[in-house]
């Protein structure tokens, strides 16, 4: 394993600064952007507050509550059920890329691989988890 | 390619699948037609797994062999018979739905997967499918707190646990190069010396897996989980996933890192150990009968591995036919314990048994042979699944182990005559018996007793069975 | 025929166990005896055939495990020594199914009962054919289960449940000892085969196991497992409470067969103990001192049948001495005419009982020998036999003993036939003080039970006169194949003997008083007895207050329960409380030692551990993996 | 200076360590165990990414993919474990958790 380090040490010659440069550079432009939006705002948009407008907003929710109060169930379950599906996702990329190379063998497995999700689908539909009342 | 080696497996996966749907569809309640199906797909896989060559698959990441065939009939065998308890249970505590048998399916699919997962990738992907259902049912019961509790413990000790075995596995990858396990053989092999961040890995790995099989010191979820968990549910984790996670380290162990023997052996007799110790002392005091079959299976559990600290071609052996003898036991035993009502409601304290002597004998004799097999009391099956491990702890020169071995069960007699008494010597409660038991559970309860008696009449193909089960895996 | 002799029990069990519910009472009890009958039949030609005939045999019957580099099969070994047992256990079982046809017939679970009694007889059939270790603890074990079983057959009794309780723990004692010493002989001897360990006797010599030779410890184990089953002293406390069974199941398990398993365990692994002096110092001292020490107890006993069992006690303890100064062949000779005459004891005991209506206490009996005539008859001459008086049974192998045990020329020797003339005279004073109480004096059993005094019925009569005749007649028969002349060829090398052992010669050249002397302390005893209950009856009482403290002491059983109580339970107890500071130590129901308490407070204490919270667990986990790692990089380090 | 493999293994290890010290430590809120878990998780696939860069192995990578997908299902079902458990007891603090003990 030492030795394994070492020649890590050896092979990694560039100096950091080099390496991480653009992120800086990201990050100064990044923060330059926001703060000329907010700003631009402030200074040429009409003020003009009223009570509805400085109310927070929240979707699906009255905006006149304790902030504290429990979620409706249903929000989890559309929460859990879009864990599961957007992960496939992560799948679909890398094979979309290498299907010309992985052939039919790989269109094939895939094929299976979301006929298995959409056994689940199914399932969650005739389960009625996907209607919201 | 030869992906038809895993034939059992994907036919199980398969029929999970269509017996979902099947189920979800129509309106009405399918219960008992997919608990059915699923024990018939349980059946057909046995069938296929003797009917199985042997031979590496799936780009080694899957094997076949004399083991693997062994251990998969034994979860499979448990699976099947605890689903058999299910069927009434279930139905009378309304919890009668077709996700159930579903579960437990894919949960024995993952079983299958670990047994013979030949790469850790293949040891997590199996782990995990068996895991992740057994979250499920634990908290089967979704409107009664303990079982929620007994899922959630569950849920966030088993998480750990995997996450821990994760993090070994990521070590063993990246200091070892690979995780098939014929390539980290021959990595190992090598005479040179083993870097300490495979070791620290091996740990967490085996700490994943000891967990799985509820030994100490992993063990602190097993009774509460039993407990709360419902009954049929408790004797499914009890039987069919204690066979393979046992099954998954001794491969794990005795495969890849077989020659890293020194290091983990050590770990393993301390587990055994601590394992039989607590099993026998912790129980003694339990009021409740399914935390005392926690407490037992947790002894059994040391048991068996001391078969493993052994590392000779007998201890395995031992092991293999200790696992058996204990699924038996247990299914037999808690066949017993579903049908504990008294006047339609489950009851699960000790005191509930006193005076069936008097009220139904036959149950009551049963229930005897059970108790005295898990006391390891001769001639019952269970005296010969230590006898086993015990000789291959003494031919090894564990003295330690089989002495601790042979105390422990005379300690661990004492709880399980304890119920034998309060059967036949304790008054029957006001409030009259318990109810009569239903046909289903009768016929698990007789099968398995049966066993239990007449195993040490003829116990030689069974043993010829486990000797090249152990063969295989020792080469 | 071998094989029959041992299975067909089996076969009358099953009948009675499974079908008994169905073919009803009669039927079922009638099987059981006509299948001990027909294993009797078997038992005796198997006998014959293996001594006059072609020798020893043994019949494989099947590869029973094969494990550990241990092959072991089912296989009946039917030397002398097993011919012999064989014989005596089928024929005693037999006569005593057919009396509990009698005795039991009031009872309500009668197929159960014979089903017990078939199981149990099978299972030392087992025993005394085994030819590996393996195979003989299973009938050890076997044989446990079912006096377990038998004990507690009225569960109804608290007294019977506890004592069945007790009978079974004190006996997993021994056998913790028992299953060590099978282990330690496998790790010597590579092989739990009798064949093959004997004769590999001579290489392990001076094979040492944790600094002593390893022949001693496996003697010493194996003895101290013996104990347990023969209820020797320290182990004996058991057997007297085993009385709660049914009297047949007393005099079939608690007399004849059962608690001699242990001494024929010594004389069937006599190759090792004989290369073992140790071993045999202890196995001699501890019998002679049981033999005394039970003797003294029974004098003072008030039920008739614990009486006996002090007897049966005592006289184990003679045969363990006998087997320890090297004279097996004595041992056996005496097990073999005891399972007659003591037998015939419980029987009579028990026909007693039957007539007074289930009255155990001597002291309200009396007065009723012409009313149960027989019964009478045989309890004197079980009694002449116990009590070694010349040409009944017991005479000759007791008196053999004694010069054995004189002859041996050791201190430890020499001790043992102290005891063990001293023991004559207490059995013969014992005896007889149960024969007069029983039998005579004025009645002191109230008016409406001595109405219904009567003989019992045939089917128990006849099974007393054959052991009665059995007690007269086992000693002269089978003195000289046992222990005379015929000795040799009679075991036909299934006893060892090693060169070094001359004791069955010396036997013969001892001092002409020796011979004299049982029969003479047997006839002291006798007339003490009839001093002091028949024609001077206040001198017992007289005595009893004059040595107040002897006698509380010999009424008390040496006080053992109350030693064991000292010694176990107490301190437990105590240190129990100091180490867990939560006071009640409850012991386990039905579980009278202090064992218990510590184990259950150890489980409240790992229970403790138990909290129920996530987190805890989940730091439980990371310690032992902590620990773990450690573990590991010091495996790495080696 | 430079960013070599025994920086990522640190970093890894420290975020194990955050997510087991966060599961034991924690008092208040089972969610946030499941964050642990997640975080420990998390560490894993770093471990792994890194070490199939440094062997020029794909397997490594693959089995990240596995974990994150693994580790969203594990999320789901503790997600649906806890509202069930919610449900029943009113209340998701993990000293309430403790019921079931002995």
């Amino acid at each position: 394993m030492g030795q394994r380090l070492n020649r890590d040490w050896m092979t990694m010659t560039e100096p950091m600064l080099a390496e991480y440069f653009p992120i800086l550079v990201f990050l100064g432009i990044a923060g330059a952007i926001a703060l000329a939006m907010v700003g631009g705002s402030l200074l040429l948009a009409r003020q003009k507050p009223y009570p509805e407008k400085l109310s927070a907003y929240e979707c699906g929710f009255e905006p006149f509550d304790d902030t504290r109060r429990r979620f409706d169930v249903r929000f989890y379950l559309v929460a859990i059920l879009f864990i599961i599906f957007d992960l496939e996702v992560a799948f679909l990329f890398p094979w979309a890329v290498a299907l010309g190379q992985i052939g039919w063998f790989g269109f094939l497995s895939m094929m299976g691989f979301l006929t298995v999700l959409t056994f689940g689908f199914v399932y969650e539909w005739r389960k009625g988890a996907l209607d919201w009342e | 390619m030869n992906w038809t080696l895993a034939l059992p497996e994907i036919a199980l996966a398969c029929a999970g699948l269509v017996i979902l749907l099947v189920g979800v569809i129509p309106g009405r309640n399918t219960f008992f037609g997919c608990t059915m199906a699923v024990i018939g797909a349980l059946l057909l896989a046995a069938v296929l797994v003797l009917g199985q060559p042997e031979g590496t698959a799936l780009g080694g990441l899957y094997v076949a062999d004399a083991f693997s065939g062994f251990m998969k009939i034994l979860a499979l065998l448990g699976a099947a018979l605890g689903l058999v308890l299910a069927l009434d249970f279930n139905r009378r505590e309304s919890l009668d739905r077709f996700e159930f048998p579903v579960l437990a399916l894919f949960a024995t699919t993952g079983m299958m997967v670990m047994v013979s997962a030949n790469d850790l990738m293949a040891v997590y992907m199996g782990l995990e499918l068996l895991s992740l259902p057994l979250y499920v049912i634990a908290a089967f019961d979704r409107d009664n707190g303990r079982s929620a509790e007994a899922g959630l413990k569950y849920f966030v000790l088993g998480a750990l646990a995997s996450g821990l075995l994760l993090y070994g596995v990521s070590l063993v990858y990246g200091f070892a190069g690979t995780t098939n396990f014929d390539r980290l053989a021959d990595v190992f092999s090598g005479n040179g010396g083993v870097p300490a961040g495979v070791v620290v890995g091996l740990v967490f790995v085996v700490a994943g897996l000891i967990f799985k099989v509820s030994a100490v010191p992993f063990h602190m979820w097993t009774p509460d989980v039993y407990e709360g968990a419902p009954t049929p549910v408790t004797a499914f984790f009890a039987a069919a996933p204690k066979v393979a996670a046992v099954a998954l380290l001794a491969r794990v162990l005795l495969g890849p890192f077989g020659d890293l023997a020194a290091q983990w052996q050590q770990v393993i007799i301390l587990a055994s150990l601590g394992s039989m110790l607590l099993g026998a002392f912790a129980a003694v005091g339990q009021r409740n009968i399914k935390r005392l079959m926690a407490y037992s299976s947790i002894g059994h559990v040391g048991y068996a591995l001391m078969g493993l600290a052994v590392v000779s071609d007998e201890g395995l052996r031992g092991l293999a036919i200790y696992m058996l003898i204990y699924m038996l036991m247990n299914i037999g035993t808690f066949a017993i314990l579903v049908g504990m009502r008294r006047r339609g409601r489950a009851v699960e304290r000790i005191e509930d048994l006193a005076g069936l002597g008097g009220t139904d004998l036959g149950r009551a004799l049963w229930m005897t042979v059970f108790m005295f097999s898990m006391a390891g009391i001769p001639p019952l099956a269970g005296f010969f699944g230590k006898l086993y491990v015990f000789l291959a702890a003494v031919q090894g020169g564990f003295w330690t182990l089989a002495v601790v071995g042979v105390l422990t069960s005379v300690v661990s007699a004492y709880y399980y005559l304890r119920i034998v008494k309060v059967m036949f010597f304790d008054e029957a409660p006001a409030e009259g018996g318990l109810d009569a038991t239903t046909p289903g559970l009768a016929a698990v309860t007789a099968t398995t007793g049966i066993f239990n008696l007449v195993f040490c009449l003829y116990p030689a193909p069974l043993l010829l069975a486990a000797g090249l089960a152990a063969a295989a895996l020792l080469g | 025929m071998y094989v029959g002799a041992i299975f067909f029990p089996l076969l009358g069990a099953t009948i009675s166990g499974f079908l008994g519910r169905w073919i009803g009472d009669r039927a079922a009890q009638w099987s059981t005896v006509v299948c001990m009958a027909l294993a009797a039949a078997c038992g005796i030609l198997a006998f014959i055939e293996t001594v006059m005939g072609n020798g020893a045999t043994t019949v494989r019957i099947a590869t029973w495990m094969n494990v550990g580099g241990l092959e072991v099969a089912w296989a009946l070994r039917y030397d002398t020594i097993a011919a012999v047992m064989v014989m005596m256990v089928t024929f005693v079982s037999t006569l005593i199914h057919l009396y509990s046809v009698g005795y039991m017939s009031h009872d309500a679970t009668i197929p159960r009962f014979f089903a017990y009694l078939s199981l149990f007889t099978f299972m030392m059939l087992m025993l005394v054919t085994a030819d590996n270790l393996a195979q003989l603890f299973f009938g050890w074990e076997g044989v446990g289960l079912a006096s377990y079983l038998l004990i507690g057959y009225w569960y109804e009794k608290e007294s019977a449940n506890a004592a069945a309780m007790k009978a079974f723990i004190v006996n997993r004692v021994g056998d913790l000892f028992f299953m060590l010493g099978i282990a330690l002989t496998f790790h010597v001897f590579g092989s739990i085969e009798f064949d093959v360990i004997f004769a590999a006797v001579p290489q392990h010599l001076d094979t040492a196991f944790l600094g002593v030779p390893a022949l001693e410890l496996v003697a010493v184990l194996l003895f101290l497992g013996a104990c347990g089953k023969s209820a020797q002293i320290g182990l004996h406390t058991w057997l007297p409470d085993a009385m709660e069974g049914p009297t047949p199941v007393s005099a079939l398990i608690h007399a004849a067969t059962m608690v001699t398993a242990g001494v024929f365990l010594v004389c069937r692994m006599s190759p090792i103990f004989e290369y073992a002096p140790t071993a045999l110092a202890i196995v001699t001292f501890v019998g002679a001192t049981t033999a005394f020490f039970a003797a003294t107890i029974g004098c003072v006993q008030n039920d008739i049948k614990r009486v006996i069992a002090y007897s049966t006690c005592s006289q184990l303890g003679y045969m363990f001495f006998a087997a320890g100064v090297g004279a097996y062949q004595v041992a056996m000779f005496h097990l073999f005419t005891h399972a007659f005459f003591k037998a015939l004891l419980f029987l009579g005991a028990g026909s007693v009982i039957h007539a007074m209506s289930d009255e155990q206490d001597i002291r309200r009996m009396g007065g009723i020998w012409r009313k149960i005539p027989v019964t009478y008859g045989v309890m004197w001459v079980g009694s002449l036999a116990l009590a070694g008086i010349p040409f009944f049974a017991g005479y000759y192998s007791k008196d053999a003993i004694l010069e054995a045990a004189f002859a041996a020329h050791s201190a430890v020797g020499m001790y043992a036939f102290v005891c063990g003339m001293a023991a004559a005279v207490l059995t013969a004073f014992y005896s007889w003080r149960l024969l007069i109480l029983t039998f005579h004096g004025a009645p002191r059993a109230d008016h409406h039970t001595m109405e219904h005094v009567h003989e019992s019925p045939a089917v128990m009569l006849l099974p007393l006169l054959v052991l009665a005749a059995g007690a007269i007649g086992a000693g002269w028969l089978f003195y000289p194949s046992f222990i005379g002349a015929g000795e040799h060829a009679f075991w036909a090398g299934s006893i060892h003997n090693a060169e070094h052992n001359h004791v069955l010669h010396d036997m013969h050249e001892v001092p002409a008083w020796v011979p004299i002397a049982p029969a003479v302390a047997g006839a002291v005893g006798i007339l003490t007895a009839y001093v002091m209950y028949m024609f001077a009856p206040a001198v017992p009482a007289m005595l009893a207050t004059r040595l107040r403290g002897l006698y509380l002491f010999l009424l008390n059983k040496w006080y053992f329960d109350e030693l064991y109580d000292r010694i176990l339970v107490r301190p437990t107890l105590a240190t129990a409380r100091v180490f867990w500071k939560t006071g009640d130590a409850r012991i386990i129901d039905g579980m009278p030692n202090g064992a218990a308490a510590l184990v259950a407070e150890a489980s409240r204490g790992a229970v403790r551990l138990q909290t129920g919270r996530v987190a805890n667990y989940a730091f439980t986990m990371i310690i032992g993996l902590v620990i773990f790692v450690s573990l590991f990089l010091t495996g790495l380090a080696r | 200076m430079a960013v070599g493999l025994s920086h990522y293994l640190a970093v890894s290890a420290i975020l194990l360590v955050l997510g087991l010290v966060g599961i034991f430590l924690n008092r208040k809120n089972v969610i946030v165990i499941l964050m642990s878990v997640e975080l420990i998780l998390l560490a894993v696939n770093l471990n792994l990414v890194a070490f199939s860069a440094h062997l020029n192995d794909l397997a490594g990578q693959v089995f990240a993919m596995f974990v994150l997908t693994v580790a969203a299902a594990e999320a789901s079902i503790g997600l649906a474990i806890i509202v069930i458990y919610f449900r029943n007891r009113g209340s998701i603090e993990v000293e309430d958790i403790s019921t079931l003990r002995g």
